[in-house]
């Protein structure tokens, strides 16, 4: 038996909200390994309670910071779900519009700002500033213009102000979007940059067998705004009844919940969503998938990074492509009315950067929210992540416990986990 | 020599801390007049020594207290940035139930270890001394830089005494209140540029209230708008339900039995 | 005055429009969702001569809600250095109602009397404004015949009543004769035209209901007997002191100044943006003290302002009767109430 | 004329004293072009990026301080002042100005003066008591009173010591508020030094200047000494942000102070609301 020792890291740096790993190893044999979850639970299901319908969007965007068009999107859906509500063509393009700017918006920030500085052997990005000019300046005019495709669609980046069941509050206009299409027209170079960047760079490997999950739209489109939930084992979900196939339960060292699938672990978010629908990309997106040497078999968990530079290079195409649908008229919709105006229950699933987001409410006669239920792509992905931890320790035994923290902060941090939205 | 300063964040959505990553135009500037020495959400950095800690997020489990108590013994400045900081935020709607119940619903009712809660969720200011508030969810992020530069020429930051209104009305939004739409703008502090009436959603508060702010004449409005007084405090409740801030508005507008 | 009124067929608004962005940048009153505001428009754009009115008042051209006053620059001696902005294009307003023409007037007489700033003025001069009669007051709140500014044609270069099949305009400067002739429109109405508007003259006052029993000279004496805080403090328990009174008030002229600058404070402006009696902070100095505290003295010191002290100081009366702040008050506190209660006071 | 006249011009501070921790002396370069200040004046003085704020001249160009200066006391209080206190001599400030109504001082002639200052109301004081002492054989009596919170609060210590030393040009009178040991002055509040004060009402002109509070009683005890309502003079600091007579933060029943005041006589003022 050898000696003991414990690799604590405690909250983990660079990924949103308050995570610890704690590892115990007993020689070789691995005693405790786990994401310890220790964000400060903060009730939304519960806040949203008696609030009428027409906050939901508003309040559930609160849940978090990075991905808030994410929450108010499946919020929204879930509202117009539960009262019947169709909404219109261009609604829908406005909307995806929103959602491509939150994708490329938080892909951007974890592959440039969260992960690249590993791969550069630097603490943060803040020294990069120096070393790789280039790299941060490209960096900061992407997410400029990521953050601006949000502001124009609702508002702020952060936390949009335009969603209503139906309709928006605000319908870019043309001026704006044409000055979109023109920063979208001149961001491509930076795009490729970026691709050629990644594909420059090597990750560890940690493969095991894995169910991945994602919520495919109907129509061909590559998975965003939801639809039934699909696995690489074949299964496929409505998303009301996404009980059937995400079982939530309580683990001691987690505020967040975990998430079991019907077989055991599963996986949501880009490298999941690539394994899925890899064929529905952009023909520009599959070029840099081609180009980072990404497989569709993947289950590499090191492999999400390079499959979020792919879908980074899928949602300035989409925006671009939308943006230029919208510019041919961009005169508001009229606004979509309920069908069921004395409410119901309504199940909003989408797929937001880091995987299938739901939202489930039940809306009473009196517009009020009854009782609201949400899943996170972070709750989905924390058994696997630990699962992940638990294969790559034995390959990092022999190293010294900060390397071997090291290496395990950089797995945790190639899922981009978002604890404070895993918690809610 | 440029002041050191670091990034804590209690419980909230990290929201604002992104609007800090988000003055992309001007980050270059600004790490020359500042030395950033903690910000988990963006780098690895651990500093300990700092002299403006910016704190995000309100006190919602019972180990928030002393590790506040601990950035405030270290911080010469510390300045709340966000509604959850400066005012419980949407956090403090919890507030309205017991945390046992709450407990119930969300985690069949555990309340230990990762679990446990504080009773209610609240401001930075019921723990320590804050020196600067900078409001909103999210913060704004001209206003952020606003605040920065005056601290660090060495002068408080300029908060606008006046109403929302004052805002939407020089933007030329034209007003929600008038149609019927639930707005708190006449109550609350300006400094947001009126967003959210000008992209067709209510001001809800979340800057908390201006200088004067005059409850029961908002309950009057509601109702000469064909809406309720009780609407109003229902409305209130969303961003500024933590008591003290509470109390302001409490008595003034009749509140619904509902929770 | 007959032969100076001319004919201006319908149609021909777009080349008037079109003849006057040659030299102007043109605005008129647009429909934007509830409201209406003052816009650019382009010929093509169907000018709105049946607009009730627009929220915010025609003096933002003149004053501009938002204005920068300079741009410093800090140079390699540490000094700053002043550049005030390059003039802007100089404007045209087109159909101004009785009400806002009165304020061009006031915002005038108040500029002329402490004529320290050129701005203003310079832009009075400038700007080429286009009246507009109306026929039926725009807002319930309305009161502009009481206080003399509904047949308010001045000042204007052209003033134009919409009398059903034809526009007739009256010329009123040599600039609005030579627009007029530029666009081709020199042709005098007809008798039958100069009747039709004369008969609509006669019967117009009957869509405009007295709405005060007194002259608005007599309110500066009326209000120096109200002077009773009573009044005061009934109505201002239902201000939010949100200041919207004050903004969308044609003939406030209040602002304060800011700066604004660069995150190193080497760039920067220098602004001056409208406030009012009504904003909270407005009368109070550094330490906390404030000259006027509490809504009931603020909005006393509004209505005394537009009632008593303007025309005590500047010949006019503060309140053109436009109905704004009422209407735009979101507890709907009246100034025409307010004045008539004060008028009834013995 | 340039379109915009609220652009200032640098001027280098020449001399910073403090007087106590809060409030700073500064000795500073007037502006070049027709800057000929009267008594009871003000300029304009801003910190590009920060902001503008009005301060009365503590000394006029010429009149005990060097041609082509002007000293003003500025009280850190808050977000500006917060800043120029930190100013050291070499520094610049930007400066517009004089501003506020120029009072001719011909009609003061012959009349006894007595100049009421409470705390920061010295500052501007201080150029009248100046003003007479240059014109020493054109007035009678000249009482200064002075009142302070504190000893500490005392400002203009250095003057004070000359002054007093001047027994026949000047009386100087002192009192605080409250004393620690070692003030071996009078407490109490400044109307209290109006006592046994021995005036010929109607050759006597005061000058009042100090915070909100002082106003109402010096005014009622003088009147009631029998001085004349037109031959009170008070200085009205009002919130005031151009000093052109636009901004209308400082308007008074529609009178606006940065035009028609800061001095203005109570005769003229009496009937407003709010005044004092
Ligand atoms: C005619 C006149 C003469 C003055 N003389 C002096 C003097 O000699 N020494 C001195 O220390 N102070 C004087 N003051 C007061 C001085 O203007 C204020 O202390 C100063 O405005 C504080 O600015 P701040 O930004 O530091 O304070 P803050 O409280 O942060 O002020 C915020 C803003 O409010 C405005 N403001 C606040 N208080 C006043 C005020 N009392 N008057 C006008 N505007 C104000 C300013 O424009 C300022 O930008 C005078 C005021 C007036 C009107
Ligand atoms: S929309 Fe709201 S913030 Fe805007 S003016 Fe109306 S009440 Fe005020
Ligand atoms: S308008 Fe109201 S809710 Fe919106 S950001 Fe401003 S203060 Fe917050
Ligand atoms: S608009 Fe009405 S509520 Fe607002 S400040 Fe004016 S009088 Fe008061």
């Amino acid at each position: 038996m050898g000696a003991s020792r414990a690799v604590v890291v405690r909250h983990v740096t660079r990924i949103e909200g308050h995570g610890n790993i704690v590892v115990d190893l007993e020689g070789d044999r691995i005693k405790r390994c786990d994401l310890e979850i220790v964000e400060s639970p903060r009730f939304f299901e519960v806040l949203l309670q008696g609030r009428p319908y027409d906050e939901a969007p508003r309040i559930s965007c609160r849940i978090c910071g990075i991905c808030s068009v994410g929450h108010a999107t499946a919020s929204v859906h879930a509202v117009e779900a539960a009262l019947g509500i169709t909404p219109g063509p261009k609604l829908r393009a406005v909307r995806r519009l929103n959602m491509a700017g939150e994708w490329l918006q938080s892909h951007i920030l974890h592959v440039c700002f969260l992960v690249a500085p590993d791969a550069f052997g630097v603490p943060s990005i803040v020294p990069m500033v120096g070393s790789h000019p280039d790299v941060v300046k490209r960096a900061l005019r992407l997410k400029r213009l990521a953050n601006d495709i949000c502001c124009t669609v609702s508002g702020r980046h952060v936390m949009p102000i335009s969603y209503h069941a139906g309709w928006m509050g605000h319908w870019p206009e043309r001026v704006e979007l044409r000055a979109l299409q023109e920063r979208l027209i001149a961001a491509e170079e930076d795009l490729d940059a970026l691709v050629e960047l990644f594909a420059g760079l090597s990750w560890p490997v940690v493969e095991r067998r894995v169910e991945h999950l994602a919520s495919l739209e109907d129509g061909g489109a590559y998975p965003m705004m939801g639809g039934p939930l699909h696995s690489t084992s074949g299964a496929v979900t409505a998303p009301e009844a996404y009980r059937d196939a995400l079982h939530e339960y309580l683990v001691d060292h987690s505020a967040a919940k975990h998430v079991r699938g019907t077989d055991g672990t599963i996986r949501v978010g880009a490298l999941a969503r690539y394994a899925l629908a890899h064929q529905r990309l952009h023909p520009r997106a599959k070029d840099a998938a081609a180009r980072l040497k990404l497989r569709a078999d993947s289950a590499n968990p090191f492999d999400y990074v390079a499959a979020q530079v792919v879908e980074s290079v899928q949602a300035h195409q989409e925006a671009l492509d939308l943006v230029s649908a919208l510019l041919v008229d961009p005169a508001p919709e009229a606004p979509a009315r309920p069908g069921r105006p004395h409410g119901g229950r309504g199940v909003g699933m989408v797929e937001v950067p880091r995987g299938t987001l739901v939202h489930d409410y039940t809306i009473g006669a009196d517009g009020r929210i009854k009782s609201a239920n949400c899943i996170i792509p972070t709750s989905l992905n924390l058994v696997s992540i630990e699962g992940d931890m638990r294969a790559f320790v034995p390959s990092l035994v022999g190293r010294p416990s900060p390397e071997i923290a090291h290496a395990l902060e950089m797995l945790v941090r190639a899922y981009d986990p978002c604890v404070s939205c895993s918690v809610h | 020599m440029r002041p050191r300063v670091a990034f804590f964040s209690f419980g909230s959505c990290e929201g604002c801390q992104l609007q800090v990553l988000s003055v992309e135009d001007v980050l270059p500037e600004l790490l020359s007049v500042v030395e950033v020495v903690n910000f988990r959400e963006a780098m690895d950095d651990r500093g300990d020594d700092y002299d403006i800690a910016f704190v995000e997020g309100s006190l919602v489990k019972p180990d928030d207290v002393a590790e506040l108590q601990q950035i405030r013994a270290r911080a010469k400045i510390l300045v709340a940035i966000g509604a959850c900081a400066c005012l419980g935020g949407v956090n403090a709607m919890r507030n309205r139930r017991p945390v046992t119940e709450l407990a119930r619903e969300v985690y069949d009712g555990r309340q230990d270890g990762v679990f446990a809660a504080l009773p209610d969720a609240s401001p930075l200011s019921s723990v320590v001394q804050v020196n600067y508030e900078i409001r909103g969810c999210p913060i704004d992020r001209i206003e952020f830089l606003e605040a920065v530069r005056s601290l660090i020429a060495g002068t408080v930051p300029y908060v606008p005494p006046f109403a929302v209104c004052v805002e939407c009305t020089l933007r030329g939004t034209p007003c929600l209140l008038e149609r019927g739409i639930p707005c708190l703008g006449s109550v609350a502090r300006a400094g947001c540029n009126a967003v959210c009436p000008a992209y067709g959603a209510p001001c809800e508060a979340c800057r908390g209230f201006h200088e004067v702010p005059n409850f029961e004449a908002l309950g009057e409005a509601f109702f000469r708008h064909g809406m309720t007084r009780t609407l109003a405090a229902e409305k209130l409740q969303l961003f500024n339900n933590y008591r003290e801030v509470r109390e302001a508005w409490e008595q003034a507008v009749p509140s619904s039995s509902a929770t | 005055m007959d032969n100076e009124i001319y004919r201006l067929p319908r149609e021909r608004l777009d080349s008037l429009i079109e003849r006057l962005a040659r030299d102007y940048r043109v605005v008129g009153p647009v429909k934007q969702g509830a409201t209406w505001m003052w816009t650019d428009v382009r010929p093509g754009m169907p000018l709105a001569l049946d607009y009730p009115t627009t929220m915010l008042p025609p003096r933002q051209f003149f004053a501009p809600m938002r204005e920068t006053l300079f741009r410093y620059h800090r140079g390699d001696d540490g000094r700053f250095a002043f550049e005030e902005p390059a003039g802007e294009r100089p404007f045209a307003l087109l159909g101004v109602h009785g009400c806002d023409l009165t304020a061009l007037r006031v915002l005038r007489a108040f500029h002329e009397s402490s004529c320290r700033d050129r701005l203003v003025p310079g832009r009075l001069d400038r700007s080429f404004v286009m009246g507009l009669a109306c026929w039926t007051p725009c807002l319930p709140e309305s009161f502009c015949r009481d206080m003399g500014s509904l047949e308010s044609e001045s000042p204007a270069s052209l003033y134009v009543w919409d009398i059903g099949g034809v526009l007739l305009v009256k010329v009123q400067t040599a600039r609005g004769r030579e627009i007029m002739r530029d666009v081709g429109a020199l042709d005098a109405a007809t008798p039958d035209e100069l009747v039709a508007l004369r008969k609509r003259l006669r019967t117009r006052p009957e869509a405009f209901p007295a709405q005060l029993q007194f002259a608005p000279e007599k309110l500066a004496t009326s209000l120096k007997a109200a002077e009773s805080d009573i009044l005061w403090e009934a109505t201002a328990d239902r201000c939010l002191s949100c200041g919207r009174c004050n903004l969308v008030c044609p003939t406030c002229t209040c602002f304060d100044v800011g700066d604004q600058a660069s995150l190193s404070g080497g760039d920067g402006t220098r602004t001056r943006s409208w406030t009012g009696c009504q904003v909270p902070g407005f009368s109070r100095v550094a330490g906390g003290h404030d000259f006027r505290p509490g809504r009931a003295q603020q909005l006393r010191y509004r209505i005394f302002r537009k009632g008593k002290y303007m025309p005590e100081r500047y010949g006019m009366v503060g309140c053109t009767g436009c109905g704004r702040c009422a209407t735009h008050c979101p507890t709907h506190i009246s100034i025409r109430e307010i004045f008539l209660q004060v008028g009834r006071a013995p | 004329m340039p379109q915009v006249s609220m652009i200032p011009e640098a001027c280098r501070i020449l001399a910073v004293t403090p007087h106590n921790s809060r409030d700073i002396h500064f000795v500073v370069e007037a502006p070049k072009q027709g800057f000929t200040p009267e008594p009871g004046q003000f300029v304009m003085v801003s910190l590009p990026g920060i902001g503008e704020a009005p301060f009365s001249l503590a000394a006029l160009p010429g009149e005990g301080t060097a041609e082509g200066t002007f000293e003003m006391l500025i009280r850190r209080i808050g977000r500006l002042t917060n800043l120029i206190t930190q100013l050291k001599a070499g520094d610049v400030l930007y400066v517009r100005g004089p501003y506020g109504r120029r009072v001719e001082w011909d009609q003061f002639e012959e009349s006894n003066l007595i100049l009421l200052a409470g705390g920061l109301g010295l500052a501007p004081l201080r150029s009248f008591v100046r003003r007479a002492l240059g014109r020493r054989d054109r007035f009678g009596r000249i009482d200064l009173l002075v009142g302070a919170r504190s000893p500490d609060e005392l400002l203009f210590r250095t003057d004070l010591l000359v002054w007093a030393s001047r027994q026949d040009d000047v009386h100087v009178h002192l009192t605080v508020d409250a004393a620690r040991e070692g003030w071996d002055g009078r407490i109490g509040v400044i109307t209290s030094l109006l006592d046994g004060l021995a005036v010929d009402t109607a050759g006597t002109t005061a000058f009042l200047c100090g915070p909100p509070v002082m106003y109402r009683h010096c005014l009622r005890r003088l009147l009631a000494m029998g001085l004349y309502e037109h031959n009170l003079w008070l200085t009205l600091e009002r919130r005031m942000k151009c000093g052109l007579g636009l901004c209308g933060n400082c308007q008074v029943d529609g009178h606006y102070l940065c035009s028609e005041g800061p001095l203005v006589s109570y005769r003229e003022v009496r009937h407003l609301r709010d005044v004092v």
